[in-house]
C-alpha cells in the first residue's frame, strides 16, 4: 500500500503482538461486547443522549456559507490508503457530498491513493443520484492527484488557491502536510473544518482551521452527523468501552499502590501480571 | 492455463506475458460470467458475506493459539500470501488513478482549456520520470543511472523536500496568528509551546546554563523543563487521547466488517 | 546531435549539475507561492505531479507487482493471474451495469482492514494499560515520582473523561473532570507544536543551505 | 494605524522575508553563537574515543533525502571523529538512498583527511529494510558471511581492515543514525545479548525515543537532530555545516518567539486602549 508518511514524530512504542493470549480475547470480547450491545439496543429504538460537539456543527455552517457565496467547497481525505481513518473519512465525505447535491454547491475531492479515489468517486456519485441530481455530478470534481505526499500537498494548494474554495474540509489521515493545507486555506480566507486521528497534527489544525475536531471526535463525527441509530448506539457503546479501560487501569493504580506500600501482598495481587506483554 | 501448463519457468518474457494476458481473459471472463448468474436481489448479500469472510482471516488468526513451538496457527500461513495478494492487488487500482489524472488532463489539453500548457508538462515529466525508472532498472548502464538520477534528485527528491519545508514558512506565520492570550486554552497552549521551543534549541540551553547540572536547581534548566512536559503531562494527555481514538477504531472496524455501517457509504441499491 | 546527448548523459558532472539547477528553479517556482498564486508556481506544481505519478507507476512495478506478483508467477505460481483478475473488478466502477462488482472488491477490503483491527488494537493498546499501573505512594518513591504518577493519572483521567460523548455534564462539577482535561489537551499539543518547530526549522535550513551552498557556491 | 495594531496584523510575506534572513545570515557569515555541550552528546563522542584498537565501529545508516538536513551532519560528524582518532569503521546503509549519501559524504571525508578505502573505513552496502532484523540475527556469529559483499562488490573477506574481524566481539561500537524506530532492534538483538555499547544519533523529532534507553544506560549517548551533530563538532573543534545550522535553528526559533511576543504585546495594548476608550 502507500509508503511510509514523513509525519515528525511516532508515538509511543507499538509492540507488535502476534497472537493473542487470554487476557486479550477477554479483554477485547468485552469491548466488543459493549459496544455490539449498544449498537443492538439503540436500533430497537432507545434514545440517545450525545454532548454537542462545536466543531461538527460547524459543517454545515460551512456548507452554507459555500453555497450563499457561489462558491465551490474543498474535501481532503487524507493521504492513507483503506483503512479505518480513512473509512471514516469517507463517511464523513458522504454527509457533506450529499449537502452539495441538495444545494447544488461544487464540492472538489482531491484524493492521495487510487482505492481511496474510486470508493470517493463512487459515493460522490451515489449522492448525486440519491438526490435526484445525477446530471450535477463532474467526475472531473473528484481525482486522484498523487500518492506522493508532498506532490499532493502542491496539488492541493494549488486546488485551494485557483479555484476559489470558500469551505475546506479535511478529514483522515493526515501527517507533515497538515499545516501546508490549513495554512494556504487560511489564507485563500476559506472557512475551514478538521480533524485527524494524528494526534501530532491536531495542533497544527488547532492553530490555522477555524474548527478542530479533537481526538476520537473524529470517530463521533459521522454519528453526530448522521443520528443513525446504529452509529449514536455505537457511539455510547465506545463511552462504555472507555470506561472499562478507566476501571482496568484503576484498579491497576490501586493495586500497584498497595504492591508498593506492602510488597508481601504480591502473592494476593498478582492479577497485574496478566495484563503484562 | 497458458501460464499453468503450456509455459514453464525459464521461457522468455514476451511468452509469459501473453501467456498471462490469455489466463486473464480466460478466468475473467469466466469469473464475469459467474457473477451474471448471481440474482440482483442477492448481491448485496453476497458483499456482505465477502466483507464478513475476508473479515474472518485476520481475526481468527488472531485469536487462535498459537502452536507454542512454531508460534504459528493454521491461518499464520495464509495470511502471510493474502497480505501479498492484498498488496498486489491493490497496485492494480493504481491504473485508476493515473486514469483519473489522464482524463483531467488530456481534457485540457483536447480542449484547449486555460492552463493547457501545464498539462502538457504534467504529461511530459510523467513519461520522462516513468521511462527513466525502467530505463535505470532494466538497462543498467552509466548513461540510464545518470539520467535517473538527475530527474529523481532535481525534480521528485527536490521539490519533495521543499514542498515539506514550506511547513518551516508556515509555522512562523500560523504561531503568530494563533499564539496569542485571548483565552485560557489559548495562554496554556502558548505557554506550552513557548517553553519546548526554547528547551530545545542551543540558545535556550545557554539561558538556563548557569544552573546547576545536578540537583534541585538542574530541574529548572530549560532543556530539562521542556523534557518533563513532553515525557510527563504530554505522554499522559497523548495516551488517553488515544486510547479514545482506538475505541473509536475498533467500534469502525467492528461495524464495517459486520456491515452494520449501513448507509455510511453507498446508498444506491445494487 | 543525438550522440552528444548520449554523451552528456554518460557525464555524471554534466548530469549533477543539471540536476541542481533542475532542483533551485523548481526550490524558488515552489517557494514563490508565498508570495501568491503564480503561473510560475504552477508550471512546477505540474512537473512534480506528473514526474511523482511516474515514479509511483515505475515503483509500484519495482517494489511490488515484479517481486511479490511477475517474479511468483513466471517461477511457476501460476494462480497469481487471479490476483490480476481480482484487481480487474475496481474498473466496473465506471460502468452503470456492472458497477456492483466492484463492490465485491471493496467489500473485501473493508473486510480485510476491518479484521486486522483487532491485531492492531492489542499491539497498540496493552503495553500502555499495563504502563498506566503506576503507584501512587510508596516508602521507595522519592517525591518527584510520587508527583510525576500523581500528575499522569490526573491528566489521563480527566484528557479520557473529556471524550465522554453521551453522559451529560450538567452540574458544575460534573463538568469539572472534562473541562480540565481540556485545558491540559491544550497545554499538551501546545508542547507538541513547540517540539515540531526545531525539525521544521531544520529542513528549510538545509533547503536554504543547498541553494546557497550547491548551487549558489556560497557558504562553502 | 497604531504601532500596537500593526504589531497585531504583520503580513505574513514579511515574517517569511524576515525568515529566510535569519536563516541565511548565519549560514553565509559566521555567527559565535554558544553551544552548550549535552551530557549525551558528551557521552557518544567518550564512547568514541574508548573503541579499542583492535576493534572496529559500525554506524548504521536508516535515513534517506528527507532528514538529510539532520542525519547527514550527524553522520559526517562520528565519521570524521573515528578519521580523527584513526578508529576503524563500516557503515551498513538500510535505505538505497541512505546508502548513496553515506558513502558519498564518507568518501569526501576520507579523501580530504588522506584515508585509504579498504583500509581505515568500509562501505558494507544496502540491505532492504526488510531483512535488518535477520541481519542483527546472523551478524554476531559471522560478520564476513551475513555481510558478504561490500558496497563496491568486493567480498569483505577480501577487504584488509575486515581481516580479523568475525563475530560481534570484534565490533567496538555501534552508532544508529536514523529517522525512525529502530533503536529498540539494535537494544533487543544486539545490545542485549551482546552489551556491544550504542550510540544513538536520531531526529529531534525522534529524541523521546532514547532517553528511556540513556537513563537505564543501554546507549552510550545520543546526538539528538542537528542540534546534537553541533554539539558532536563542537567536541571536534570544527566548524562545519552544523554548527551554522545550529545557530540558523537559533535564529529562527528567536524570530518565531520575537514575532509571538510582538503580536501579544500589540494584542494587550490595543485591548487596553479598547476598554479605556
Amino acid at each position: 500500500m502507500s509508503g511510509m508518511r514523513a509525519s515528525g514524530r511516532k508515538a509511543e512504542k507499538v509492540n507488535p503482538m502476534i497472537h493473542a493470549n487470554w487476557t486479550v480475547t477477554i479483554l477485547e470480547a468485552v469491548l466488543v461486547f459493549l459496544i455490539l450491545y449498544k449498537i443492538f439496543s439503540a436500533r430497537r429504538g432507545k434514545e440517545l443522549y450525545i454532548r454537542k460537539i462545536p466543531g461538527l456543527n460547524a459543517i454545515d455552517e460551512a456548507v452554507g456559507r459555500a453555497t450563499e457565496m457561489g462558491r465551490p467547497m474543498l474535501f481532503s481525505p487524507g493521504l492513507s490508503g483503506l483503512g479505518l481513518p480513512t473509512l471514516q473519512a469517507l463517511a464523513i465525505l458522504k454527509h457533506i457530498t450529499s449537502a452539495a447535491a441538495k444545494y447544488r454547491t461544487r464540492i472538489i475531492v482531491p484524493t492521495a491513493d487510487s482505492v481511496v479515489y474510486t470508493i470517493a468517486e463512487e459515493i460522490s456519485k451515489d449522492a448525486y443520484s440519491a438526490q435526484g441530481v445525477p446530471e450535477h455530478f463532474n467526475p472531473e470534481d473528484v481525482r486522484f492527484l498523487s500518492d506522493d505526499q508532498f506532490a499532493y500537498a502542491s496539488g492541493v494548494v494549488g486546488i485551494l488557491n485557483r479555484e476559489n474554495v470558500a469551505s475546506n474540509f479535511m478529514f483522515g489521515n493526515f501527517f507533515a502536510e497538515s499545516l501546508i493545507l490549513a495554512e494556504t486555506g487560511h489564507q485563500v480566507g476559506a472557512i475551514q473544518v478538521a480533524g485527524t486521528p494524528q494526534i501530532t497534527q491536531i495542533p497544527f489544525f488547532i492553530t490555522a482551521a477555524d474548527y478542530t475536531i479533537i481526538g476520537d471526535e473524529f470517530y463521533a463525527a459521522s454519528a453526530y452527523l448522521s443520528r443513525e441509530p446504529t452509529l449514536l448506539g455505537s457511539l455510547v457503546g465506545q463511552d462504555y468501552a472507555k470506561a472499562a479501560l478507566i476501571l482496568i487501569m484503576a484498579a491497576g493504580i490501586v493495586t500497584a499502590t498497595l504492591l508498593a506500600i506492602h510488597p508481601a501482598w504480591a502473592a494476593w495481587l498478582d492479577w497485574l501480571k496478566w495484563l503484562k506483554p | 492455463m497458458f501460464t499453468g501448463w503450456l509455459i514453464k519457468p525459464g521461457a522468455p518474457q514476451w511468452l509469459w506475458a501473453l501467456g498471462v494476458l490469455g489466463d486473464f481473459l480466460i478466468f475473467g471472463s469466466a469469473l464475469f460470467l459467474l457473477l451474471q448468474l448471481v440474482p440482483v436481489r442477492y448481491r448485496k448479500a453476497l458483499v456482505v458475506i465477502i466483507t464478513f469472510l475476508a473479515g474472518l482471516i485476520y481475526s481468527v488468526e488472531f485469536f487462535v493459539p498459537a502452536d507454542p513451538k512454531t508460534g504459528k496457527n493454521f491461518l499464520t500461513g495464509l495470511i502471510e500470501q493474502v497480505a501479498d495478494a492484498t498488496n498486489v492487488v491493490y497496485a492494480f487500482a493504481l491504473g485508476l488513478g493515473i486514469y483519473s489524472l489522464f482524463r483531467f488532463h488530456g481534457r485540457n489539453l483536447a480542449r484547449k482549456r486555460s492552463g493547457w500548457h501545464n498539462s502538457s508538462a504534467f504529461f511530459i515529466a510523467f513519461f520522462a520520470m516513468m521511462l527513466a525508472g525502467f530505463w535505470h532498472d532494466l538497462r543498467p548502464s552509466a548513461m540510464s543511472r545518470n539520467t535517473y538520477n538527475m530527474l529523481f534528485d532535481g525534480i521528485v527528491a527536490a521539490l519533495g523536500a521543499t514542498m515539506f519545508s514550506i511547513v518551516g514558512f508556515f509555522i512562523v506565520s500560523a504561531a503568530y496568528r494563533a499564539f496569542r492570550i485571548r483565552s485560557a486554552e489559548a495562554t496554556l497552549m502558548l505557554t506550552a509551546a513557548f517553553i519546548v521551543m526554547l528547551g530545545q534549541v542551543p540558545i535556550g540551553a545557554y539561558i538556563t546554563s548557569s544552573l546547576p547540572t545536578a540537583g534541585l536547581g538542574s530541574l529548572f534548566k530549560l532543556e530539562n523543563v521542556s523534557y518533563w512536559i513532553l515525557n510527563e503531562p504530554n505522554m499522559a494527555a497523548w495516551r488517553a487521547i488515544a486510547f479514545g481514538i482506538e475505541v473509536g477504531a475498533l467500534a469502525m472496524a467492528l461495524r464495517t466488517w459486520l456491515s452494520l455501517e449501513r448507509g455510511s457509504f453507498f446508498e444506491r441499491e445494487l | 546531435m543525438v550522440n552528444e546527448l548520449f554523451s552528456w548523459l554518460s557525464n555524471s558532472h554534466i548530469t549533477g549539475t543539471i540536476g541542481i539547477w533542475l532542483a533551485a528553479f523548481g526550490t524558488l517556482a515552489i517557494y514563490s507561492i508565498l508570495y501568491k498564486e503564480n503561473p510560475v508556481y504552477r508550471l512546477a506544481e505540474h512537473i512534480f505531479i506528473g514526474a511523482a505519478a511516474g515514479y509511483g507507476v515505475y515503483m509500484t512495478w519495482a517494489q511490488i507487482l515484479k517481486p511479490l506478483w511477475w517474479d511468483k508467477i513466471t517461477g511457476g505460481q501460476w494462480y497469481w493471474v487471479l490476483a490480476l483478475v481480482t484487481g480487474s473488478m475496481f474498473y466496473f466502477i465506471y460502468s452503470q451495469r456492472y458497477m456492483w462488482i466492484s463492490r465485491i472488491i471493496f467489500g473485501a477490503l473493508l473486510g480485510l482492514v476491518s479484521g486486522s483491527a483487532f491485531k492492531g488494537f492489542a499491539g497498540i493498546n496493552i503495553d500502555r494499560i499495563y504502563a498506566s499501573f503506576k503507584p501512587v505512594y510508596g516508602p521507595g518513591m522519592g517525591l518527584g515520582d510520587i508527583l510525576n504518577n500523581a500528575i499522569f493519572i490526573v491528566v489521563l483521567l480527566t484528557v479520557m473523561a473529556y471524550f465522554f460523548f453521551s453522559f451529560e455534564h450538567r452540574s458544575a462539577a460534573r463538568r469539572m473532570p472534562s473541562s480540565i482535561g481540556r485545558w491540559v489537551l491544550m497545554f499538551a499539543f501546545g508542547a507538541i507544536f513547540g517540539s515540531t518547530v526545531m525539525a521544521r526549522m531544520s529542513l528549510l535550513i538545509g533547503r536554504i543551505y543547498f541553494l546557497l551552498h550547491d548551487w549558489f557556491h556560497i557558504a562553502s | 494605524m497604531s504601532v500596537f495594531e500593526k504589531l497585531q496584523h504583520i503580513d505574513r510575506r514579511v515574517t517569511y522575508l524576515l525568515l529566510v534572513a535569519v536563516i541565511a545570515a548565519p549560514l553565509i557569515w559566521r555567527l559565535r553563537l554558544p553551544i552548550v555541550v549535552s551530557p549525551a552528546v558528551r557521552g557518544a563522542y567518550d564512547a568514541v574515543e574508548s573503541i579499542p584498537d583492535d576493534k572496529i565501529a559500525v554506524i548504521s545508516i536508516f535515513w534517506a533525502s528527507g532528514t538529510i538536513a539532520e542525519n547527514q551532519p550527524q553522520t559526517e560528524a562520528l565519521v570524521r571523529h573515528m578519521f580523527l582518532r584513526d578508529k576503524k569503521f563500516a557503515i551498513l546503509a538500510f535505505d538505497p538512498q541512505g546508502n548513496k549519501f553515506s558513502y558519498d559524504s564518507a568518501a569526501r571525508i576520507s579523501k580530504e583527511m588522506g584515508k585509504e578505502y579498504g583500509k581505515d573505513w568500509v562501505h558494507w552496502g544496502y540491505r532492504p529494510s526488510a531483512n535488518f532484523v535477520p541481519l542483527l540475527q546472523a551478524l554476531p556469529h559471522d560478520v564476513q558471511g551475513a555481510i558478504g559483499k561490500d558496497y563496491r562488490g568486493t567480498p569483505v573477506a577480501e577487504i584488509p581492515m575486515m581481516q580479523g574481524i568475525e563475530k560481534i566481539d570484534d565490533i567496538g561500537l555501534i552508532a544508529e543514525v536514523t529517522p525512525s524506530q529502530t533503536l529498540e532492534v539494535w537494544i533487543a538483538f544486539i545490545y542485549g545479548p551482546y552489551r556491544t555499547p550504542l550510540i544513538y544519533a536520531p531526529t529531534a523529532v525522534m529524541a523521546p525515543e532514547g532517553f528511556n534507553p540513556l537513563d537505564a544506560g543501554q546507549i552510550e549517548g545520543m546526538l539528538i537532530g542537528l542540534k546534537g551533530a553541533a554539539e558532536y563538532e563542537h567536541l571536534l573543534n570544527r566548524q562545519d555545516f552544523a554548527t551554522r545550522a545550529a545557530g540558523a535553528l537559533s535564529t529562527s526559533h528567536i524570530l518565531i518567539i520575537a514575532l509571538i511576543v510582538a503580536g501579544n504585546i500589540g494584542y494587550i495594548s490595543s485591548r487596553r486602549r479598547r476598554l479605556q476608550s
